[in-house]
Parts: structure tokens; sequence; C-alpha cells
């Protein structure tokens, strides 16, 4: 009996060994042969945060998970991958699951003690429908929220695109801050337009549009004005004001490549709005000259941060949203090995600065008001063989609990 | 016994079978007889399973056609049914692994009976040691049933002889023997019982020896009278 | 018991039933004397065998057979031939008588007077036929 | 039970020599690929270093070994080309495994078909020996990556040597698509696979039962189920569904466990009553 099947017990069983070791092997590399650790303070405020490289995803209390080779089984995650913008949601997709059924990539999100506020923009560009779930327990409501064209615009559909960039509650008003785009006529650079919606929570009506800005198109058809949201870095945390980064740049030949040096900044400003009152104002020249220093605006918690994340040690200021000036003492961050390679986060009175430090990636935690360092991280090595984390970087985003 | 009652088979908007209906008692040879086309292969196909019928029924022992009613029965069809790439040797192995029923040492008897190679490659056996094998593997399992299609078509003089000693040996007896031939003559004493075909029906179903003594008749002469017109 | 050899291939006509043919065969044997009273035949199964027959055929030619006195079985011990010398008897008379009658029906229609039929059977019978000489070889060569 | 085992070993006995050809092919492509890599890749490196005059202990500081999954460059479809050849045989052969029987020049289907077992030994028994293919041939591109392992350790000079995980090797090359690392990625591959496998099974038995128009009708049914899959794969990847991701998962599992039944019980359900020799 044995010679004659000889073969396929052969072929069965030594199928079967070489499949198990490769289990097995496989089952040991599920770990990722690197790991955080702690080299400093507690880990309670790296909660919530991943730093991913190297094919691994590892967190503050030791957690590490391997990440990609997943192509068929690749999509089917809940959550959505940590990103710098809307991994913020996975904590409303693990809070309120039903809620954020089918709406996981809706424009924006606002979220305050009572109410978590979802809205997007239709489809036909000509409504936004807006979804508040009362977190008292009395359920989710909807409204539907007409969005008219521009009305100076409005004989000539030339193409449009507008797009929910921000929600805020202030009481009973809800505010939607789009952003509308179309083409000038005579095919000049587009027209920008910033709106603020403002609908009542209660019956969904629209009470008012405010338009905040609009780019005006430059005859000279190489100038172009870019407008980019300076808004709450937490994308679903409230705040009372929004800024606009308002550049007029001119290039210096028709096909001058669109790299840096071939750009002249012709004019700069900085636009404020406040919600509540509707007022808007202009960033005055002192507080435009120290952003000068090709420092990146950012807003958070009322207050302008003002940094260089490309500088081997930026200096972050903290401004006053009006007149621009200093708030605080800068805070120095550590030199990095490798200037580029950096990203700094703002949260709830905390800085997380993700750097090289020392060849190595490591994260850092400031507590914003007493500039101590609250956590201090670092990735190691568990196995001599695999990569060397030498001037690798890691990408520093909040995933979700 | 085996019992056929009935059955129809449609094939090709051709009616092969249209409401057979015989008997085909344990220990007893019976003999399917019809020209060519008659549907005689068919209806051992169905006995066997292996292709259904449109209608009626067929009962095995008593018992309807099932995987563990084939233990009892074994056909021997009109063409080899292993590999050619296979030897004898495998052929006979395949036999032992999948038959319960499979007696090795009449196996062996049945080998030297027919003077038949164990190495040689089944593909390239000649039409009389082919159907020689055939009847080795259909007749060395102690089932209470074979079915025999056409077993001596196109086959030499001397095979043939050889082959229709195997009815006189105790391998036949009190077995069921079911033989579907259109030339009668090879086994005309041999045979029990005649059922005759024509165009899907039963036109004769007769004991042998009692059409010889009634009638004087042999089976030949009863088919002359049948299929003549 | 009959040697292997005794048992002679049977040429059996597909007329008569196959069963009558193999007691006609039992009663030439007894009548010729190479099957003596007493004499235990062969199995059911070793005469389907030996004369080519279906066993089924071999079974009722028995039967037919203890019918008919020719053969005794008792128990379960093998079948033999009758001693009864009066059955024996007249098993010789029946085939002789059914020979002649065959014969005589064959020749009526040529109306030859008995004398020189008579004379003819003295003739062909006294010398041994050459047909007989080959059977008598034969059937000792034919066996296998 | 046995009578299945020697079922599978029939189905296996008969496909041995295409399966070592297939294994021979695959052995013979990847190794000598992997040696015409190195060689390159060393002669490449060697020129460098003459014309920048390094020595090779520089060049390794400045540019860092090369691990295995790197040395392939433009070669690996060495590796790949193989796979493909394989995929293809296994491929064509869940039909030939069926087909054969009926068409070969013996009959052999009246053989199985009046085997006095259960016809469904053959259905599954046919299923086992393909699956087995599938998996000797996984296996022996592991044992294929583990010779190129060795082959790698003793023809690259040290400095230019990066010790690397067998696993990690795999990670690092196009061969992950068809020797995952990951388990559920593993287990929704060849999962998906193998329910497709029966899905085809049962397609082949509509065709034997009911000629072209039962062909159709399986091919019909096995490219919606197919469509059906890749929708709700897309549906996950846009992620605004109504079902979430996993739940889109859940039901694609729960559909593939049921078309596999429903392929078994019909393919048995076919045998018994409609397939005819």
């Amino acid at each position: 009996m044995r010679r004659r099947y000889g073969y396929s017990i052969g072929l069965a069983v030594l199928s079967a060994a070489v499949l198990a070791a490769y289990a097995g092997a496989a089952g040991s590399d599920s770990n990722p042969p690197y790991k955080l650790v702690t080299l400093e303070g507690s880990t309670e405020a790296m909660k919530g945060f991943v730093l991913e490289g190297l094919g691994s995803r590892l967190s503050a209390d030791g957690r590490r998970e391997r990440t990609g080779s997943l192509f068929l089984s690749a999509p089917f995650d809940d959550l959505i991958q940590p990103d710098r913008y809307s991994s913020e949601r996975n904590q409303l997709i693990i809070a309120h699951r039903s809620f954020m059924r089918g709406h996981r990539q809706d424009e924006s999100f606002y979220r305050d003690g009572n109410f978590v506020i979802g809205a997007d923009m239709d489809d036909s560009l000509s409504s936004v429908k807006i979804r508040i779930l009362d977190l008292a327990g009395s359920g989710s409501k909807e409204f539907t929220v007409p969005v008219r064209a521009n009305a100076a615009k409005a004989d000539n559909p030339l193409y449009q695109d507008k797009t929910v960039l921000d929600i805020q509650r202030i009481e009973n008003r809800i505010h939607l801050l789009v952003r509308g785009q179309h083409d000038s006529p005579g095919n000049g650079p587009a027209i920008w337009t910033f709106t603020d919606y403002i609908v009542d929570k209660e019956s969904g009506e629209l009470l008012q549009a405010e338009e905040i800005y609009q780019t005006v198109p430059d005859p000279d058809p190489y100038t172009e004005t870019s407008v980019e949201l300076i808004a709450e870095v937490r994308e679903l945390e409230p705040s009372s004001s929004v800024m606009l980064n308002v550049k007029t740049i001119k290039r210096k030949g028709p096909d001058a490549a669109r790299s840096e040096q071939d750009l002249v900044l012709k004019d700069w400003r900085i636009i404020g709005y406040d919600y509540a009152s509707g007022d808007t104002w202009d960033l005055p020249k002192a507080g435009m000259d120290r952003l000068k220093q090709g420092l990146a605006p950012r807003l958070h918690e009322g207050k302008l941060y003002a940094f260089n994340e490309r500088n081997a040690e930026p200096l972050i200021h903290v401004l006053d949203t009006r007149t621009g000036e200093p708030l605080a003492e800068p805070l120095k961050l550590d030199r990095s090995g490798s200037a580029g390679l950096r990203s700094i986060r703002l949260e709830k009175g905390l800085i997380y600065d993700n750097l090289i430090l020392n060849k190595i990636p490591t994260v850092v935690v400031y507590e914003e008001k007493t500039r101590k360092v609250v956590y201090r991280g670092a990735v190691e090595r568990t196995d001599s063989d695999s990569q060397s984390v030498d001037y690798q970087y890691f990408q520093f985003n909040y995933y979700g609990e | 016994m085996i019992e056929v009652s009935d059955i129809r088979k449609r094939y090709r908007r051709k009616n092969v079978l249209n409401g057979i209906s015989f008997k085909a008692e344990k220990g007893r040879i019976t003999s399917l007889i019809g020209l060519n086309g008659a549907g005689k292969s068919t209806i051992l196909k169905a006995i066997m399973g292996l292709t259904p019928v449109d209608g009626g029924s067929i009962r095995i022992g008593g018992q309807p056609l099932s995987p563990e009613i084939y233990h009892t029965i074994a056909f021997v069809p009109d063409r080899l049914t292993l590999p050619g790439s296979m030897k004898l040797r495998d052929g006979l192995q395949l036999m032992s692994d999948f038959y319960p029923r499979w007696n090795a040492e009449k196996a062996e008897d049945l080998m030297s009976f027919f003077r038949l190679e164990r190495g040689e490659r089944i593909g390239r056996l000649s039409k009389g040691t082919a159907a020689k094998f055939n009847l080795v593997l259909g007749m060395a399992q102690d089932v209470d049933y074979v079915l025999m299609d056409e077993p001596f078509s196109g086959i030499d003089l001397f095979s043939r002889e050889r082959i229709a000693e195997v009815f006189t040996s105790q391998l036949v007896e009190d077995r069921g023997v079911l033989i579907t031939t259109h030339e009668i003559g090879d086994i005309e004493h041999l045979v029990d019982r005649a059922v005759m075909l024509d165009q899907g029906h039963v036109i004769r179903d007769f004991d042998c020896e009692e059409m010889r003594s009634d009638h004087g008749k042999s089976i030949i002469d009863v088919m002359r009278e049948v299929y003549r017109t | 018991m009959a040697g292997e050899e005794e048992w002679p291939e049977a040429a059996f006509n597909s007329r008569d039933p196959v069963y009558l043919q193999v007691v006609k065969q039992f009663k030439e044997m007894i009548a010729t004397g190479r099957l003596r009273g007493g004499q235990t035949v062969p199995s059911r199964r070793e005469l389907a065998s030996r004369m080519k027959i279906n066993p089924n055929t071999a079974q009722k030619a028995y039967k037919e057979m203890e019918d008919q006195n020719l053969i005794v079985t008792e128990g379960n011990s093998p079948s033999h031939i009758t001693t009864d010398a009066d059955v024996l008897r007249k098993i010789r008379s029946e085939l002789l008588g059914e020979a002649v009658e065959a014969f005589v029906e064959s020749v009526r229609r040529l109306e030859a007077p008995v004398e020189e039929l008579v004379e003819l059977v003295r003739e062909k019978y006294g010398r041994p036929s050459a047909a007989a000489d080959n059977n008598h070889d034969g059937a000792g060569g034919g066996q296998r | 039970m046995k009578t299945y085992l020697k079922l599978v070993h029939l189905e296996i006995y008969r496909f041995r020599l295409v399966l070592l050809g297939l294994m021979a092919m695959t052995s013979a492509i990847q190794l000598i690929g992997l040696q015409l890599a190195m060689r390159d890749r060393l002669q490449a490196i060697r020129g460098q270093l003459t014309r920048e005059g390094l020595s090779l202990a520089q060049y390794a500081e400045r540019y860092n070994g090369i691990p295995l999954g790197e040395i392939w460059s433009h070669r690996e479809s060495w590796m790949t080309f193989p796979i493909v050849i394989c995929i293809g045989g296994i491929g064509l052969y869940i039909f030939l495994i069926w087909y054969r029987d009926w068409f070969g020049r013996s009959a052999f289907v009246y053989r199985l078909l009046m085997l006095p077992h259960s016809r469904f030994l053959l259905y599954v028994s046919k299923f086992t020996a393909l699956m087995t293919f599938v998996f000797s041939l996984f296996a022996l591109q592991i044992g294929i990556v583990a010779v190129q392992m060795t082959m790698y350790r003793l023809r690259m000079p040290d400095e230019l040597r990066v010790p690397r995980t067998l696993v990690d090797t795999i990670r690092g090359m196009d061969l992950v698509l068809f020797i995952p690392v990951r388990l559920h990625e593993f287990l929704l591959v060849y999962g998906f696979g193998s329910v497709f496998v029966l899905l085809l099974f049962t397609t082949i038995l509509m065709e034997r039962s009911y000629r072209f128009k039962g062909l159709l009708a399986g091919l019909a049914y096995t490219a919606g189920t197919l469509m059906l899959v890749a929708w709700m794969w897309a549906q996950a990847e846009r992620g605004t569904a109504l079902l979430y991701p996993s739940e889109l998962l859940a039901a694609a599992i729960a559909l593939m466990l049921l078309n596999a039944a429903l392929s078994l019980w019909l393919g048995r359900w076919l045998l018994r009553t409609k397939v005819a020799a």
C-alpha cells in the first residue's frame, strides 16, 4: 500500500510541512520588529495616536501591528486610514456608529459637548444636507439647505465646484463655511468665493448667506490668487473664527515651472472672519511681517500658531488672530537630525513634535503653557536582522482609540 | 432480480426507449436481443445509472437504484473503461481499491484463463484482448448480477469460444446475467431467457427451453420471424 | 466415476431443448455401457463446465433424469445412476426403438422392400464404419 | 473515507507528470533568474566601483546593502512569469480534471460513475486533488525562495548583504500578491479562489447535464458572483456605502459560503440525477 500511494502521500505531507513552517514564520512575523519606547513622561498624551513606518503601526502603549501587504482585504477596515485630515472622525465612527453609517466621507464634521453635526454638499452642488445628532439622546435631525450660485454669476453656470469646508455651532445657529469655485468668463483664472451660510438649528431654515471673501481675477494672465483656508487644525473642534491665507502670485514666464523659485509673491493677506459677529479683518502688517520668514500659519483654539516644519530647529510662534502680536514666548523645538522630515501637531494645550532626533524617529510632546515635555518616545528595533530605523521617517497621525 | 418497468428515454428528439419492461432473475442468463440501435445498451446503462431515464422505474433485488446497490451488480460495457496509459496491473489495483466485492483470486484465475499479461498497457490491447480484460474486471467481482454489453462483437473466433466458456463456469452460477447481443449464435444454448427489442419496445419475452420444447424453435428462428418483416 | 475424457463436448442442436439433449446423451452412455448402474455422476457445476452448458440447463437435465428414475440422489451425497436393472434395460430398448423408428421413417419414403433393408443393415452393421472409428478416436483425442 | 482518499490519490496520480513539469519549470526559471539578476547587479556595481574608484566598503557605506527582494529590479518577471504559467495550468485543469474522463480515448467516466460509492465523492475528491496541486505549488514557491536566500547568502559579498527573514523577503517582492504574508489576506484570496473553483465545477456539471444552456447558466452565475464581490470590494474602498466595510466583508464572506454550499449541493444533485456517461 505504502509504495503505491507514496506519491500522493509524499506530496501532501511535504506540502503540509512547508505550509505549516511558513504559517509559523508568518505568524511570528505578524508583530513588526519595531516598537515605540517611552523614554520620558506618561503615554497618556499619546492615546489614539500612531507612528507608521517600515510596514508597522506603533502606539505608545506598546501595541504594534503590521501594515501593508494587504490587497484583497485592504479596504475592509471601518476606521479611516490614519491621515492628517480626516482620521479624527474615527472617534465619531467608534462613538456614534449608526450616525456615521454611510457618512464616513462627508465633507465636514463638528462636535461639541452636546451635538455632533455633519454636512455634505449634494452632488448637484445646489444644496447641503446637514445632519445633527443630539448627544442628550433625543436622536438625530436632518435638513437640506439650498446653496444658491453666487448671485452675480447665477446667469452663466460655468464649471462650478462647491465644498463645505467648516461647520460651527453658535447657540442655535449653525454656520456652514462654503467655498465656491467657478470659472470667470473668457477662461481667466477661476474665481473663489467663501460664503458663511447661517442656518437655524431648530428649524433648519437658511437665515442668511454672508459672503466673506471673493477673489478678483487679475487682468495679467500670469498672476493668480490662491486662497487657503486656515481653520481649526482639529477638524471636529469648535472654533469661533476662521482665517483665509490669500496670496497673489505672479509667475515669471509662461512656461515657468510651478516650483517656488519661479513664483513672485505680489501680495499676501490673511483675512480673519468671526462667525458670531460676522465681521472680517486683515491681519495687521506687524503680524504679517512675523509670518514673512516662511512660517505656515495654523489656527488652533482661537490662536494663530506659526512655524516652519521644514526648519531643522523650528520656532513656534503664538500670535493673536486679530493683532498678530505674540501671545507667548515662541517655543523652540529640538534640532532634527534630518531637516524637512517632521510633523508638528497642535492638540488641546499640547504640541506634538514628530522628528528624526539623533538619527532616531522620535515623538516629543510639550505642554504648551509650561513648555514642559510630558512625553518623549522613540522607535526601536526589536530584531537586529530587520531594517535599521536610522533616518527612517515615521508618519505621526491620529487613528482612534 | 432486476426489474425494469415501463422505462422511457428520449435522446435528441428520438424515443430510444418507450415503455420497456422485463425481468432478469438472479441465477438465470437473460439476453436482450435487438438489431443495432434498438436501445439495448441504453437499457444496460440505465440499469447501471449511467444514463438517467425519463420515465419508469428500475429496481434491483426490490431496492431502487442507489450507490450501495451497485455493490451487487457488475457491468461489462462494450468499450474499455480504464485510461490507456494504465497497465493491466494498475487496472486490477484500481478495481480492488474501489470494489469491496473484488475477488483477487478470481481475477488471477481469469487473467490466466484468458492468458492476459499484467504488464501490458491497456491502450495497446487488441479489441479481443481488451474485451477479455473487460470481462475480467466484470466477472471477478462477487456480485449477484452481471450485465454485459455485446461481449462478442468484433471478437475473433477463438476469443469468442473462450468468452462463451465463462458462461458455463461457476463464475456465472446462481448469478443473474443480462447480456445484450445482436448475433445470438455463440450463446444460443446457454441463454435461459430471451427478451427481444425493436424500436424501443419489447416485442418478445420468452423462456428459451420452453420455446424449444413447446414450438421446437430456436432463438434464431424466433428472431427470423420477428425481425424479418 | 466416468473419467474426464468420457464426457464428449456435445454439439447441441438449437431447436430441441438443451436439457433433453443432455438426458439423451446420458441414456446413450448408459446404453453403450460407458456409464454403469450405480456409478456416481458429476456434480451439476462440473457437468456444466465439461459439456459447456448453462448450469441451469444441467440442473434441469438432472431433475428430468430423477423424474425418469435414471439417477438417484440420497440426502446430499452425489447422485448416481440407478441400479434398477429394469430401468437400465428399458433405456437400451427405448434408445434402439427410437433410432430404428427414425431410420424407418426416413427410408419409408424410398419404398424399399424389407429384405433389401435387412441385407443392407447386416452389411453396414457387420463392418465398423469409418465414422464410428473416427468417433472412437475422436472421443479419446477430443477431450483435453 | 478510504474510498475518498483513494479517489484523491487517483486524481493526483493522473496529474503527477504535469505537476512535476510545472514544478521543474518554475524552479528552473526562478533560480536561473536570480542567478542572472545577481550577476547583472554585481557587474553593475563593480563597474561603478572602478569608475568612481570606490572600495566595496565605501560603496556599502554610501548606498547600504541590497536585500534579496531588491536584487530583481527589471528581472522580477523571471519570478512572476512561471507563477502565471502555473496559475494558467491549474486554471485549465479545473476543466480538464472533469472533461478528460468524458473525452479521453477510454470512457473512464463509465468506470467512475459506476463506482459503488456516492458520486459526490468524485466531486469532492477532484476538488481536494486540485487544492493539493495549488498548495503544493505554493509550498514549492516558498521552498524556492528559501533556496534563493541561500544562493544570495553564498553569492553576495558580505558588505552588500542585508539579512532578511523569509517573510520579509517575500513581502518585498511582487510575489506577495501570490504568497500572502498576512493571514486574512491569505484566507480571503485562497478562500474566495476555492469557492470559484466550486462554482466552476458545478458549471461543468451543469454543462454535462443541460449541455449549452447549462454551461451558459453556470458561467453567467459565476461571472455574476465575481462582479458582485468586485462591487462589494469597490463599495468598501469608497467607504460611503450604508454598510460599513467590515459589514461588506461579512456579507461577501456569507455570500461565498452560500455559493460554496449551493455549488456542492447542486453538484451533488446533478451527479446523482442528471449527469450521463
